[in-house]
């Protein structure tokens, strides 16, 4: 292992810079994010076909490219930098549990869509109850006696489902007679109602998810799911990381840039050491986020043993770091920092919202404790 | 443990009480927390709400027909000369019935004081009146976009024509914009003198007079100032406090008038807003969390603390003794405890957190809104930098930067005391 | 109540400042740091007599003055500041046992020692273990049938005894049938063994005191010290607390003294931001604890029923005021704050050993969320 | 997962290997913790008994011999001419053999670096190869009692006479300075001449010459540093390195050599006192009280980010990429990381945490002299302001303070980068 990026990351890095600066602006973030879905198909379509962003770790015989979780880190960095709205992690949140799920049919079957863009998938892991165990799940979901052993008849409630209310497919964890297990729904079918909800980051939406009844077909083992969904957690909480170590920087960067032109009292507000001082503390911060999240990554992708601790240390540091980042980036501004035209909120908000999402610091703190055998 | 003033003002806080629970219209104290404003966490629809009731009105109709309107004014002005510890009492009295002191905003807490120094006898005859009665609203303008705390950096022009001024600029972080008549402008009207020199001090009819305010909108999605393009305004050379050019002198008195009492009183707030985080707690599970209890208590410390502050501070004030440095310690000490709440609160409530109101706009809940709120604490009316180059100037004594050479020299002497650290906002002063 | 200080305890302040002034000056601290008992007969003989500190709130009728509670936070603010080394503080905590226990007999006998200054006494409350809970005492009382109902035979041992080799009169926390109950112990009798060991702040020595089968007359009833001493330790935190916030104001006025006549690169340091926001948040921190320590001393004074509420938020808030204060005042200082010949290290040591002595910041934050019903 | 450096480099690292496992005298792993020296929390008394033990003697013989001392230096200056990568991997299997690396101090780091680029060919003849064989110990002769990191404020004063140079003066934090026989000295030359220029940089025989060394004492009970008081200290003109009143340039040179490696290696020792620290939380029965987990799972978090910075640094080394602010990140990361761990170590011992060993003097047990000496870490090789500046200045390019009107102008153009904010010592450099 060697933790750089090769030339064809390093390439894939500016073309995902590229699509953002160009696809991205803050003008159409802010288009987007008044919006209920913060989605534009026609960019959705264009990151599919131009980029391959949706297929990226898709295996080549669904229609991906079957990259690294490394090149998939590179994204993820820059879409956190743009502040990306749109389903793109709820969509590799998906991939990843039809992955970690192992199942051979579900993939051929589920993967080319998305491979393509025509499909956008989430997961509906999470309850009313905001706990972050699976183990808390209580949809149930009962064999449905129709002939097919696969299919389940899904019922309880879902929230917190990132993108849930566009999603064209629903991975659903649910607990069968054999344990947690994961089904692919069909959100449009009859006993699934969407509620979209309004959500503090408003570029990420999210949606209530009411199961009645409704048709699951189930995505790996029946009972599977407790094991298969710890490993997708683990890799979204590296996704996350990775988003906030590009958000972190981008803070970072829209202080030094005013800091280097506003003055006050006859001297640019950056040689004043209170401002350096803590530009100088986010810079020590946010460079031991991308340490941390990019050997998260790496780990990933090398299928290290190390993943369940490192995954859990990358999203607490990278958490608390991009919230510092977010937050210094705002006092350094002033005034202008507060305000809603300018940008820093929107770093504040995905920020916050980021870290508490999938299990705040203290969570994964306590998991990393768990992992390393304190 | 009461606090003991002394007969003299324990005599005015029983004059006080007495006159409150006459005076108070019912229902007014049900309607709101009001200590809690839009700026620091509170929900702005409600405070309108109630702002326009019936109760509200009759109140202010009170208020101003006892004479305790502009109390801390000298009687001869038309207030009711209260010190430091009565007008304390005052408000503390007023805090503890949840009713809101009427205050004439800035033409009390700034103009006034101002004109009472600067002005002369015609004009204090003719504009301290109207700001008892509430004909004069007034609000800031002082900051400009291109320097929030840099007043001597004010590129807003005045130009004299005939018996009028002719005012052209931009100001902003104009707080109370919305209902204001009338705005207090610092503007150069003599481009060829040092900076800080060639400012005047005009108080300015704001509506129907160029001045386009428009609302500028915060990350919580609620808009507490305003933003003006003056294009030609006027007012008359009356209206000028302190003399042409003479400006500076004029709002170094403005900005020298604190508004007092909130150091005494400002704990209030946040012991209700403690137990409501106590409540959030055992709500979401997690008042049995030994962590979660170490940051309650922790909290618990610091509202206490504030609680303890204010009464050294009312107890020194009632000894005659001059405050000291309290005023900074105080905004460094509430503006980041704020933003702790705010975490905690979102730490508490998790995933519910991420959830905003039904409804149109940027709503958001309670404790969503203090989060969010809680970080403009620390920059509005002077930054936690320029707080802690006050006390490290001020109160320790520490020595102040070294000039920068000149032409920037001339700007580093400022409004503050000392060079500040980031780009602050002097809006909600 | 008035949280400021009359006249007359302002003259105490002035006198006490004036005695320390002359009597405990740097070099005298050191010189006593260097014994095994920091302690000076001479000095001691003197506080008790021209200066009647001893016996400051011991009731006029046992030969003290009778004074409140708000006299001896003046004279502890005070002897934190100097860093006083000796037994008051011991003698103090030991002068609140003898009169929360309410034992009039006791308090005839042994107060008026104390109070002329020929009597050092402290507390043996903490065992081996270390916990600050009187409830894990596990030194046992058994009535030794000589025919006296109030003398016992003690056995098991004392830890973290503070002046423990070098007082005149040991009080004991044991267990008897009855339940925890107080026992005044002559140091010197049978079946007391008393071990001097080194303190990580030599300002303040210690001992392990072994009781095998020692003599020991019960102080208060049988069975009642697990009430009083509570009240007693609550008291004793409030002392400590008052002592931190005048050592933590004398750390700031040091770093405050040196960043004004240190020069660095053409400036006196005290002209960089970066340190006069350090001091500036010091300054914010001992203010606070000061409001803090002083509203405890006037509610113990007051005999309030907040008292063990702010006891121990004082005794949270001011141990990490006075750390803060003790480390910046390090770092401000530079190289020379490191060094053994300055005083800075003195203040570190005193503010960490009396910040763990009698339970650290998070330990009195639970007793405090405890008692405010969190 | 283990760093893939690339073929050439995996040989080096085999050849390492190889040479260690034939070199390496038994038992020298055992005798102590090589990675924690005494500044940084290790016991003192061990490491002078390790370090005088004939097995000590044996290896450094053996490094002298087989080649490997100032490994860094050029072949033809009598060093192997390692890369920042291969000195990396050598430090690297070091401290996992648990060796000491045999450095050669100032010497190597310092003093060595700056004749190459600043002597004369006599000069690096005469004084390399002394520096190689151990002959000539250096320690360093910057700071004085008047000016730590002030460099250009030197007021030691050297005076030619004849064909020598004669200094007087005072220097302190003097690291090393009990086993040095030689010191390189900054000092004043020529006094007329603005602060940085009319300095000289000189090789000066530390013993027998009139220079008077005394240990000063830290708060740890130990010293590490001297101060030394100079009159009149004679050196020959020759071992001026660069020339008369030329001593700026050279200096610059030294401050400009970090230790190489430490920044992919340091890891190793907190991973060592991490494991001993969750012990502790054993021994003390804390280790499932959820607030302790929480604060030993930061504590193993900061451990690995330590190690994946290294990781991250060694494979840009690796491909040729100029490091770019780590040194300072790196300086501020572990010793802010070391504080937290002697305070949280202090706080699982609780009460035992107040008593000290047995013994004369003051003795500390490991986690007392952690907790103490971790005050030092953000002080030493320039305070953690300094670093600050520097990462704000060199990494994020935000402009330096205004220099400060003349006089005090020239004394601000100094060997730190910016105006620093304490009064570091530059000791430990």
């Amino acid at each position: 292992m060697q933790l750089v990026f090769d030339a064809e990351q390093e390439e894939l890095r500016r073309s995902v810079r590229r699509f953002c600066d160009n696809e991205m602006t803050s003008e159409t973030v802010r288009a987007l994010m008044d919006t209920r879905d913060a989605h534009d198909p026609a960019r959705w379509k264009r990151m599919a076909e131009q980029l391959g962003l949706q297929g990226l770790v898709i295996p080549e015989e669904h229609g991906g490219s079957g990259a690294t979780f490394v090149e998939l880190a590179v994204v993820q960095e820059e879409f956190g930098r743009a502040i990306f709205p749109g389903p793109f992690l709820s969509t590799l949140f998906a991939t990843c549990a039809i992955l970690d799920a192992g199942d051979e049919e579900a993939g051929k079957d589920l993967l080319p869509g998305i491979a393509d863009g025509s499909t956008i998938a989430t997961v509906a892991a999470t309850e009313p109850d905001g706990r972050w165990d699976l183990a808390a799940t209580s949809t149930t979901a009962r064999a449905d006696g129709q002939g097919f052993a696969r299919e389940f008849a899904l019922h309880g409630t879902k929230a917190y489902v990132p993108d849930g209310a566009l999603a064209d497919l629903l991975l659903v964890v649910a607990r069968s007679d054999a344990g947690l297990s994961l089904f692919a729904v069909d959100p449009t079918a009859a006993g699934v109602t969407r509620t979209a909800v309004n959500t503090l980051d408003q570029t990420r939406p999210m949606a209530t998810v009411e199961l009645d009844g409704a048709a699951g077909r189930l995505v790996g083992t029946d009972g599977g799911a407790g094991a298969s969904m710890a490993r997708t957690l683990e890799k979204v909480a590296v996704l996350i990381a990775l988003e906030q170590v590009g958000g972190a920087q981008r803070a970072l960067d829209m202080a030094v840039e005013y800091a280097k032109q506003r003055r006050q009292f006859g001297r640019f507000i950056g040689s004043f050491q209170a401002i350096k001082h803590k530009a100088a503390n986010v810079m020590l911060r946010v460079e031991s986020a991308r340490a941390a999240a990019y050997y998260a990554a790496w780990a990933v992708a090398g299928g290290s043993d190390e993943v369940p601790a490192v995954a859990s240390l990358a999203k607490a540091y990278c958490s608390d770091a991009y919230f510092f980042a977010a937050t210094e980036n705002i006092q350094i501004h002033g005034g202008i920092g507060f305000t809603w035209e300018h940008d820093a909120h929107l770093h504040l908000k995905r920020a916050e919202a980021s870290k508490l999402w999938l299990g705040d610091p203290t969570f994964h703190r306590a998991k990393l404790a768990d992992a390393v055998g304190v | 443990m009461e606090l003991d003033l002394g007969p003299e003002a324990e005599a005015f806080r029983e004059e006080v009480r007495g006159w409150i629970s006459t005076a108070a219209p019912t229902g007014l104290s049900q309607m709101v927390d009001w200590t809690s404003t839009p700026l620091t966490g509170g929900d702005r629809s409600a405070f309108e709400k109630a702002e326009r009731s019936d109760e509200y009105a009759q109140w202010t109709q009170r208020v101003l027909d006892d004479g305790w309107i502009c109390p801390t004014w000298p009687e001869r002005f038309g207030g009711r000369g209260l010190g430091p510890v009565e007008n304390a009492i005052y408000s503390e009295e007023l805090v503890r019935a949840n009713l809101p002191r009427i205050r004439r905003g800035f033409g009390e807490g700034m103009v006034g004081p101002s004109i009472m120094v600067h002005g002369t006898e015609e004009q204090q005859r003719h504009f301290l009146p109207r700001i008892i009665s509430g004909e004069d609203v007034y609000c800031q303008g002082f900051s400009e976009p291109g320097h929030g705390s840099d007043l001597a950096g004010v590129t807003t022009r005045g130009v004299v024509d005939g018996d009028e001024i002719v005012i052209t600029g931009q100001k902003i972080w104009t707080s109370g914009f919305y209902r204001a008549n009338m705005i207090f402008i610092i503007c150069r009207t003599d481009p060829d003198a040092p900076k800080h020199k060639g400012l005047s001090y005009v108080l300015t009819p704001f509506t129907d007079n160029n001045i386009d305010a428009r609302p500028v909108k915060q990350l919580t999605g609620s808009a507490e100032f305003g933003e003006e393009f003056i294009d030609g305004a006027r007012a008359p050379l009356f209206n000028v406090i302190g003399g042409l050019n003479n400006g500076w002198r004029v709002a170094m008195t403005t900005l020298g008038h604190e508004r007092g009492g909130s150091a005494t009183t400002g704990y209030l707030k946040y012991q209700r807003q403690f137990t409501e985080l106590v409540e959030l707690a055992r709500e979401v599970g997690r008042d049995e969390d030994p962590a979660v209890r170490d940051r309650l208590a922790w909290c618990h410390s610091h509202v206490e603390i504030m609680r303890f502050s204010g009464i050294r501070l009312m107890s020194q004030l009632a000894q005659g003794r001059e405050p000291g440095p309290e005023a900074s310690i105080n905004k460094l000490f509430w503006s980041e405890y704020e933003q702790a709440v705010g975490e905690l609160a979102a730490d508490l409530l998790g995933a519910a957190a991420l959830v905003r109101p039904d409804g149109e706009g940027y709503r958001t809940s309670k404790w969503q809104n203090i989060f969010l709120a809680s970080r403009a604490g620390t920059i509005f009316s002077g930054t936690s930098e320029i707080q802690r180059n006050i006390i490290a100037e001020r109160a320790l004594g520490l020595p102040r930067e070294p000039q920068a050479p000149a032409p920037a020299r001339a700007a580093a002497a400022t409004a503050t005391p000392a060079a500040p650290a980031a780009a602050a906002v002097g809006g909600a002063r």
